[in-house]
């Protein structure tokens, strides 16, 4: 990524002088770089890259929904299929899971805490870098070799094949799923890898804000962005170690024939039957005990910085802090022990189950406070509809739609019906894509200038907006009701059942809209691409905003301030009567007249 | 173009929430009535919560519609603040909506725990019923005998079922835990009482299933290693859709199956029929009334 | 975008055989014209009136046209077609045109009133046919949605997902069903068929169709035995070519001396052209492979046990262990003393179709896959539990695999002296008493508890009260 | 203001998803017609010849100049013609008719010779070998390739391609007996007619099956032990090549059986020889075919006529039976 900025960068070095500090960095270290803004705009550009795969491969299962055992355009001819181009159900078992996994670990995850995290962290604590920039590095240059064998998992041995969840013992056994002979080890491994990246970063980023703060940046004076990302780097750090290790233990089961997840005499393809005694449930705790924080890691930092946009574009003081904080680490608090939600109909103790579902549906109480904050943060606010603003509005509203259909999940009984259904789907999409992909889509717009200098396209901006919302709703709304309708989820041919035979209208319109969503998206990048050419230049603190980041010159150089900062108050002083502007930045010192 | 945008998120949730009264009318909603005692009270659980989620949806958009048509106005020219709201916030509505949707989640919390119990905790299972089933179709058990009227074993990517054979006075044995030679076998199809609480024994014989019957809102995984047993009752006599809700590999989609709900009658008379089919010796002199081993 | 969502992908094509490409490329294009004519492609498919098919159509003629309404009689009364049966045109100016459906249907007067598909009418007096193929349509179509990626296009049981099955799907091309109910010399009858499809093959991945309609599996059936049909076809005539026009044998008689490719391939053409010579060899082959599948759909081609199945008992499970143990049947060779599949044979090295070795010990069937013997513990009957099943695979074998047919030896009972080795109906029905008691082998002694058949058990050690607590506690 | 313009695109894109590729599975009518004439394409046929055969023409310089224009004369001309250069070859020589002294039918005679240094070939069963079956390790199982002493070739197949389409003399003789004796099949290479009787018969103490393994049949039936009557089965269809035939009970049992729909054909004896009479007249093509050499001659080309006898010694190099 970065050498080919390097390279384009230097014909046009002459014309931009202004770039000239971000591009000497660029062009002194084109790959490898310990600079934290280097590696945020690396995992940027990675994500962008794995977000478009994973879009494709979310295209090929809506297409075989849409039109099932249809010969497929384009992508047909990849599939090692003899019938010319049809998806053969294993090859669509491989296309969910990947595509979960390529947007779980190699898109959300690190847009968030490695693109967002690494370049804002410092930046909005008035720090020069990270506390240990070759940790930073490595985090980043550890997501390689998880793709490689992701990629490995995909293209060679068959491709994996148990769902993102890897349930044993369909995941367990390499006889159980087609391809799961090493693509499923691969697979595992690269969860490792992964794993292993973000957990450098949390240890990076607690260390960075607790220790680096700049002088009078007391923590109820940080910006919400460092809040939720310092309460994100505390979820993984204690929860990811849990899913490495439960990783590495159905590796051994896999390769060297332990037997933690695979109980005696099962028969698969003809197998002989297993020897162990081994409980499948273990995995399903474990792996939920990561997975279930992990979702709050997909979504917390995207819950900060719109917090933080919001209060700039509204011109106003964010609602409520400190509520908005104390409901960040309510959210972070109870995220753990609320992992059991995901086997209600696992069979496991039903007082288990009831305990679970309280503290599941007490969760759902700080999700509410924070939109009504948001709300409160709006209201009143003279807002400018731009991009930024148009997506976190876009984020509150999807959250509304994510967080209430998460109730229904809450409430046990009606989980059992609405369990591994399409409701699960919409409800995880409204959650993962409609809330946090628009807060980042919102970031990128927001913090473009301070990456790179230039504004990205304002017009554009608003059609991928748009395209992207009509796209995105057009396809996850009608989820809801295919699953009310009971249509499970990973079916590669639901038709098959009469009660589901007259869906297939809408599963083929909500794949035009998927389509829709996908063409969105080559906008954006486009826009991101050709804007870093001839975007318009920025300023400083374009935004007009309170934060330190806006401090620095715009792309910041190497070492990120040139005037060592100092604070004076918290980031959100917007429309003070007491100034003059209605902005009030973090450094400015105290008007010694009042 | 603000107007614009106002419109267009004041304009998303009146399309989404006619989609959803259209839903039931078009046939995209639960399919069909929930068929059993227990099926309707999570259907009403589920309008509960509907109900409770639409009110809140409706008003947190309209509230968001509201302030953004409020933040266009606002920023009209010549309004007559030239800066936003100074304020961090109110206590008292912090508390307000803290303290009120706490009390809606407690109630739906608690409200939903009885069906939950009903459904999975032992002690709650309608056993009197279930034995009276028994009663009704001259089972022969003992008292430690399996509630289990069928055992239902998951694979790649079929459901087999095993019944209790007939003693030689003709009645029903009881379900055992292991296979006996005098067992009946069907594929795919399960046929029990209507009208009256039955139980399966749930198992599978690879990986992890799930036995979902969407009409009886009945969904338990199989889990490798363990045996679970459930309960259900099915009002009508007709034939139910049977599918597989956890993946379990490729053909995950292909585990199309049935529940035939019939009087006892039919069961006894399913169950007689399955003995003759498998007792198949194709001489046509044979009387099919031998115990077979 | 639109690009990539209106390029729609190809349509399927049925995969050649893997000797298709020794042949030189003219014989290949001939095996493919052939082919194509006779039975066409996936999506323009053939109903060859050769073929013993039910297809269920009817000829009839255009006996009225007012404006685009038309009404067509049959020749006879048919019992199949009914209104929304598809109708092709035969002859006239609509041949080779859209079809269309028929709109009522007159049972009495067998008269099918429709629509013209076209602006152009035809006249009366053309000639139609009425359900062509509707039954292979329908069975092509259910056959791609269930089937396919499996079993392939072309049913060489070499679809996508195969690679990842153990045992491999069935190979159509030969002709050969492995569990059937007929004799060792038959095939299968399209009741072995339909009890396959809707049953399945337990401890295989051929799972349960069951819930296919009766329509449903007729096509499927009718389907699977045109395709079978059509690999034998492709098989059979690749092997007469393959003789004299396969690249290595035109080598050969180049190296010969007497001639040159230009000569064989003019000799070919000579025969292709010859209606004695390629054409009647293609009417040879189906016509050979046609009285087969008819004649085995006879009643006679079933497997008929003489006597009813002997009631089970310990006298007669005996009687069965030990015929199964005699040297002179020779089962346990193969399954094993104990009968758990793992017979001497199933490590010594056998030959293949070439008469070489083959690389792994173990019998081999005749597609050339290693299989095991029955491990006669586990419970699992894959051609079925009835007692009618197990009799006829030990009546008449295991078709294309070593497992033998025992028919001869009930002709033993002619020869009333050579009582030591005799066989009789009788002890068949021993034989599957002794089989079916084999699972139960534990329980008989009184130990109860776990046994093979069973292994979930092993694990959970408990009786199902135990995993009640585990599962509700 | 881009409101317009996405409008637009959506419907065009809509009308590109449902008019280019419309779900057709699900209503999905494949055509089917039924078989009209056989049409086959000469044009394809020999065009694809010119294109993929040219470098083999270039590769053999055997080819004679008149080749070009044998190609371009009409057909019943051009095979006279085939068979005069056939005819005049040098190496035609060899297989000469040799009138002198036969008076009768067309016949012909040969001898299939090993050349080169015999393999030896080891027991296929040594005697007490590592076996379950008692019986048959009581004594050594000898190998089946037989080779005579002055290098004779056993068990070769000699038999006509094609059978004429009229005038073969309909079978009417004694069934075929295939005894299994010593744990091997007696005769280990047989022709068969269709249609005649095939005995299968075990004089061992233990069970045979015996896997009949044909391209247009198969059957798998065991043959219990001092089975005297023997099995009788039925070969109703032609073989091409010699099919196998197994016993899966003894691995290394094998046979090789060649039904035929003609008489004109026969098996070398131990010592290579061969002969078939009766041969009508006219030109007919053989192939003379062995287990291990497999092809020694895929059409060997013989002109009957009455009063004729063929020789002809076919010669197999020795490398070829160790594989």
């Amino acid at each position: 990524m970065s050498s080919v900025a390097a390279t384009t960068e230097t014909a046009e070095h002459g014309h931009h002088a202004h770039n000239d500090d971000l591009l000497a960095l660029l062009k002194a270290a084109p790959f490898w770089s310990t600079d934290h803004k280097v590696i945020g705009i690396q995992f940027m550009m990675t994500t962008l890259l794995m977000l478009m795969v994973g879009g494709a491969l979310a295209l090929g299962v809506r297409w075989q929904l849409a039109f099932p055992w249809e010969n497929m355009p384009f992508f047909g001819a990849l599939v090692p299929a003899t019938a010319g181009g049809q998806i053969p159900p294993e090859f669509y078992t491989m296309l969910f899971t990947m595509h979960a996994t390529v947007m779980i670990f190699l898109v959300i995850i690190p847009i968030l805490a490695g693109a967002f995290g690494n370049f804002l962290i410092p930046l909005m604590i008035g720090a020069d870098d990270m506390a240990f920039p070759m940790l930073n590095a490595l985090s980043y240059w550890f997501m390689w070799p998880a793709i490689a064998c992701f990629g490995c998992s995909f293209f060679f041995g068959g491709g994996p094949a148990a769902g993102w969840t890897s349930y044993p013992a369909l995941s367990a056994l390499s006889q159980a799923a087609p391809g799961s002979g090493h693509a499923q080890t691969f697979w595992l491994l690269g969860v490792t890898f992964v794993g292993f990246s973000s957990m450098m970063g949390s240890i990076n980023y607690m260390t960075t804000i607790i220790n680096m703060r700049a002088p009078g940046l007391t923590l109820f004076r940080m910006p919400l962005t460092i809040w939720s990302m310092f309460i994100t780097a505390i979820l993984q750090a204690f929860a990811l170690p849990v899913l490495t290790a439960a990783g590495f233990m159905l590796v051994t089961d896999r390769i060297l024939g332990t037997c933690f997840f695979v109980p005696a005499g099962l028969i698969v393809n003809n197998a002989d039957p297993t020897v162990g005694g081994g409980q499948t449930l273990l995995w399903q705790h474990l792996f939920w005990f990561y997975s279930h924080p992990a979702v709050y890691i997909m979504l917390l930092p995207a819950m900060g910085m719109v917090s933080d946009m919001l209060a700039c574009m509204c011109r106003k003081p964010i609602f409520g802090y400190k509520p908005m904080v104390y409901s960040m680490s309510a959210i972070a608090g109870l995220g753990f022990i609320v992992w059991g939600h995901h086997m209600f109909t696992s069979g496991m103790n039903p007082a288990l189950g009831m305990t679970f579902m309280i503290s599941t549906v007490m969760i759902a109480l700080p999700s509410a406070v924070k939109v009504f904050n948001w709300i409160g943060t709006i209201w009143g606010g003279k807002p400018e509809f731009n991009v930024v603003f148009l997506n976190c509005i876009a984020f509150v509203s999807m959250f509304i739609v994510g967080g209430l259909s998460g109730i229904f999940m809450a409430a046990v009984p009606v989980d059992i019906y609405i369990h591994d259904t399409y409701f699960i789907v919409a409800h995880f999409h409204y959650v993962l894509f409609g809330a946090t992909l628009f807060g980042v889509f919102g970031a990128i717009h927001f913090w473009y200038p301070k990456m790179f200098g230039r504004y990205m396209s304002e017009g554009w901006g608003k059609l991928h907006f748009f395209l992207t919302f009509v796209g995105f709703n057009g396809t996850f709304f009608p989820m809801h009701l295919l699953g009310v309708a009971g249509m499970p989820r990973r079916y590669a041919d639901p038709y098959l059942y009469p009660y589901l035979e007259h869906f297939l209208p809408m599963n083929q319109f909500m794949t035009i809209c998927a389509a829709l969503m996908g063409f969105a998206q080559f906008i954006l990048i486009g826009n991101f691409v050709l804007s870093w050419f001839f975007g318009k230049k920025a300023g400083r603190n374009p935004w007009n905003a309170n934060g330190l980041e806006w401090a620095t010159p715009s792309p910041p150089g190497h070492g990120n301030f040139d005037i060592p900062p100092v604070v004076y108050r918290g980031p959100y002083e917007y429309a003070n009567p007491d100034t003059e502007a209605d902005f009030w930045p973090q450094t400015q010192p105290p008007n010694p007249a009042t | 173009m603000k107007w614009f945008w106002c419109l267009f998120f004041a304009f998303w949730p009146i399309v989404a929430i006619v989609v959803c009264l259209l839903a039931p009318g078009n046939n995209w909603w639960f399919p069909g009535e929930a068929a059993s005692p227990l099926g309707r009270r999570i259907d009403d659980l589920f309008y509960m919560i509907l109900w409770i989620t639409s009110i809140t949806f409706v008003g947190t958009q309209l509230v968001l519609a509201y302030v953004l048509f409020k933040g266009a106005s606002d920023t009209e020219p010549g309004t007559a603040n030239e800066k936003a709201w100074f304020s961090h916030g109110s206590h008292k509505l912090e508390v307000i909506w803290s303290s009120v949707p706490a009390v809606i989640l407690l109630f739906i919390a608690f409200y939903q725990l009885d069906v939950w119990a009903e459904y999975r905790v032992k002690d709650a299972f309608p056993r009197k019923r279930m034995e009276a089933v028994f009663e009704r179709i001259h089972q022969d058990r003992q008292k430690n005998d399996s509630l289990a009227l069928a055992e239902v074993t998951a694979r790649q990517f079929e459901w087999r079922i095993r019944y209790p054979g007939f003693n030689a006075d003709g009645t029903l044995k009881a379900l055992m835990p292991d296979p006996q030679p005098t067992d009946l076998y069907a594929v795919n199809d399960l046929h029990l009482p209507a009208s009256a609480p039955v139980m399966i024994n749930l198992r599978t014989q690879d990986v992890q299933h799930s036995f979902f019957l969407p009409e009886l809102r009945i969904k338990q995984d199989a889990v490798p290693g363990l045996v679970i047993p459930i309960w259900f009752e099915a009002d009508q006599q007709r034939s139910y859709q049977l599918l597989c809700a956890e993946l379990c590999g490729w053909g995950h989609y292909k585990m199309n199956a049935r529940f035939v709900a019939e009087s006892d009658e039919q069961f006894i008379e399913y169950l007689r029929q399955l003995e003759r089919e498998q007792n198949e010796d194709r001489v046509d002199d044979a009387p099919d009334t031998d115990e077979e081993e | 975008m639109i690009c990539l969502i209106s390029g729609c992908g190809g349509q399927p094509e049925f995969s050649h055989s893997e000797k298709f490409q020794t042949l030189k490329p003219y014989a290949q294009i001939y095996v493919d014209q052939v082919l194509d004519n006779y039975f066409g492609s996936p999506s323009d498919m053939v109903a060859w009136d050769k073929l013993p098919l039910e297809l269920h159509y009817g000829q009839g003629t255009v006996v009225e046209a007012s404006g685009r309404m038309l009404t067509v009689e049959l020749q006879a009364p048919h019992a199949e077609i009914t209104a929304g049966t598809e109708v092709l045109w035969d002859s006239g100016i609509l041949n080779d045109k859209d079809s269309a459906w028929i709109l009522e249907w007159d049972e009495a007067k067998h008269q099918a009133k429709l629509e013209s598909p076209l602006a152009t009418n035809p006249e009366v007096g053309d000639a139609v046919i009425l359900g062509p193929g509707q039954i292979l349509a329908t069975g092509r179509m259910l056959y791609a949605e269930h089937c396919q990626h499996c079993h392939g296009v072309a049913g060489d049981g070499n679809g996508p997902t195969a690679p990842y099955l153990n045992p491999r799907p069935r190979d159509y091309r030969k002709g050969i069903f492995k569990f059937t109910t007929t004799q060792s010399s038959k095939r299968a009858s399209r009741e072995d068929l339909s009890r396959i499809v809707e049953d399945g093959i337990p401890g295989t991945y051929m799972p349960s169709f069951k819930l296919l309609t009766e329509d449903e599996m007729t096509s499927i059936i009718e389907y699977v035995m045109w395709l079978s049909m059509r690999g034998e076809l492709e098989n059979q005539l690749i092997g007469l070519l393959a003789d004299s026009y396969s690249v290595e044998a035109v080598e050969d008689r180049i190296a010969g001396g007497d001639e040159t490719s230009d000569t064989i391939h003019q000799e070919f053409i000579d025969a292709v052209n010859d209606p004695d010579s390629f054409p009647f060899e293609v009417d040879t082959i189906v016509s050979r492979f046609t009285s087969e599948w008819v004649s085995s759909q006879e009643p006679d081609a079933e497997v008929q046990p003489l006597t009813p199945r002997t009631p089970s008992s310990d006298e007669s499970i005996a009687k069965g262990r030990e015929l199964y143990l005699k040297p002179s049947l020779k089962c346990a060779q193969c399954h094993g003393e104990a009968g758990l599949g793992d017979g001497s044979q199933t490590f010594a090295v056998s030959k293949d179709a070439a008469g070489q070795d083959n690389l792994t010990p173990g019998l081999y069937d005749t597609w050339g896959n290693l299989v095991k013997p029955r491990n006669l513990h586990s419970g699992i009957y894959r051609g079925g539990r009835r007692p009618i099943d197990l009799y006829s695979r030990i009546y008449a074998g295991i078709k294309g695999t070593p497992m033998p047919a025992f028919s001869s030896t009930l002709l033993r009972k002619s020869n009333p002296e050579d009582s030591g080795s005799e066989m009789t109906d009788e002890d068949i029905w021993h034989l599957v008493n002794y089989i079916y008691s084999i699972p139960f082998e534990d329980v008989k002694a009184g130990q109860g508890g776990s046994s093979i058949a069973n292994p979930v058990k092993d694990a959970n050690t408990a009786s199902e009260e135990d995993s009640e607590e585990v599962a509700v506690n | 203001m881009f409101a317009r313009f996405q409008l637009q695109f959506v419907l065009l894109l809509t009308v590109a998803i449902f008019s280019g590729c419309t779900p057709q599975f699900r209503r999905e009518k494949t055509e089917v017609k039924s078989a009209s004439d056989v049409v086959i394409h000469f044009d394809d046929l020999s065009s694809s010849n010119n294109s993929e055969e040219t470098p083999d023409e270039a590769a053999t310089p055997a080819t004679t100049p008149t080749a070009g224009n044998e190609s371009t004369t009409a057909t019943t001309p051009k095979k006279e013609m085939v068979a005069a250069t056939t005819t005049s070859k040098p190496d035609v020589a060899k297989q000469a008719p040799t009138t002198t002294g036969y008076t009768g039918p067309a016949k012909f005679v040969g001898r299939v010779v090993v050349k080169g240094d015999v393999p030896l070939f080891s027991a296929l069963l040594a005697k007490g070998a590592a076996t379950k079956d008692m019986f048959c390790s009581e004594m050594a199982v000898p190998n089946e390739t037989v080779i005579s002493k002055d290098g004779g070739l056993g068990n070769v197949f000699v038999y006509m391609k094609k059978a004429p389409r009229k005038g073969v003399p309909e079978y009417s003789g004694e069934p075929f007996v295939v005894n299994q004796k010593g744990c091997i099949f007696i005769p280990h290479a047989q022709i068969v007619r269709v249609g005649q009787p095939f005995i299968l018969k075990n004089s061992d103490p233990v069970a045979h099956n015996v896997r009949y393994n044909g391209f247009a049949s198969q059957f798998n039936d065991t043959v219990v032990s001092g089975s005297t009557d023997g099995l009788t089965k039925v070969i109703e269809f032609p073989e091409r090549l010699p099919a196998g035939m197994v016993c899966d009970f003894h691995n290394w049992m094998s046979a090789y059986v060649l039904p035929v729909d003609h008489p004109w054909a026969a098996v070398t004896d131990a010592d290579g020889n061969f002969e078939i009479t009766n041969l009508p007249e006219g030109k007919w093509d053989f192939v003379i075919w062995h287990e291990k050499a497999l092809y020694i001659e895929r059409s060997f080309k013989v002109t009957a006529a009455p009063n004729t006898l063929i020789e002809k010694v076919f010669e197999v190099n020795a490398s070829k039976l160790s594989q």
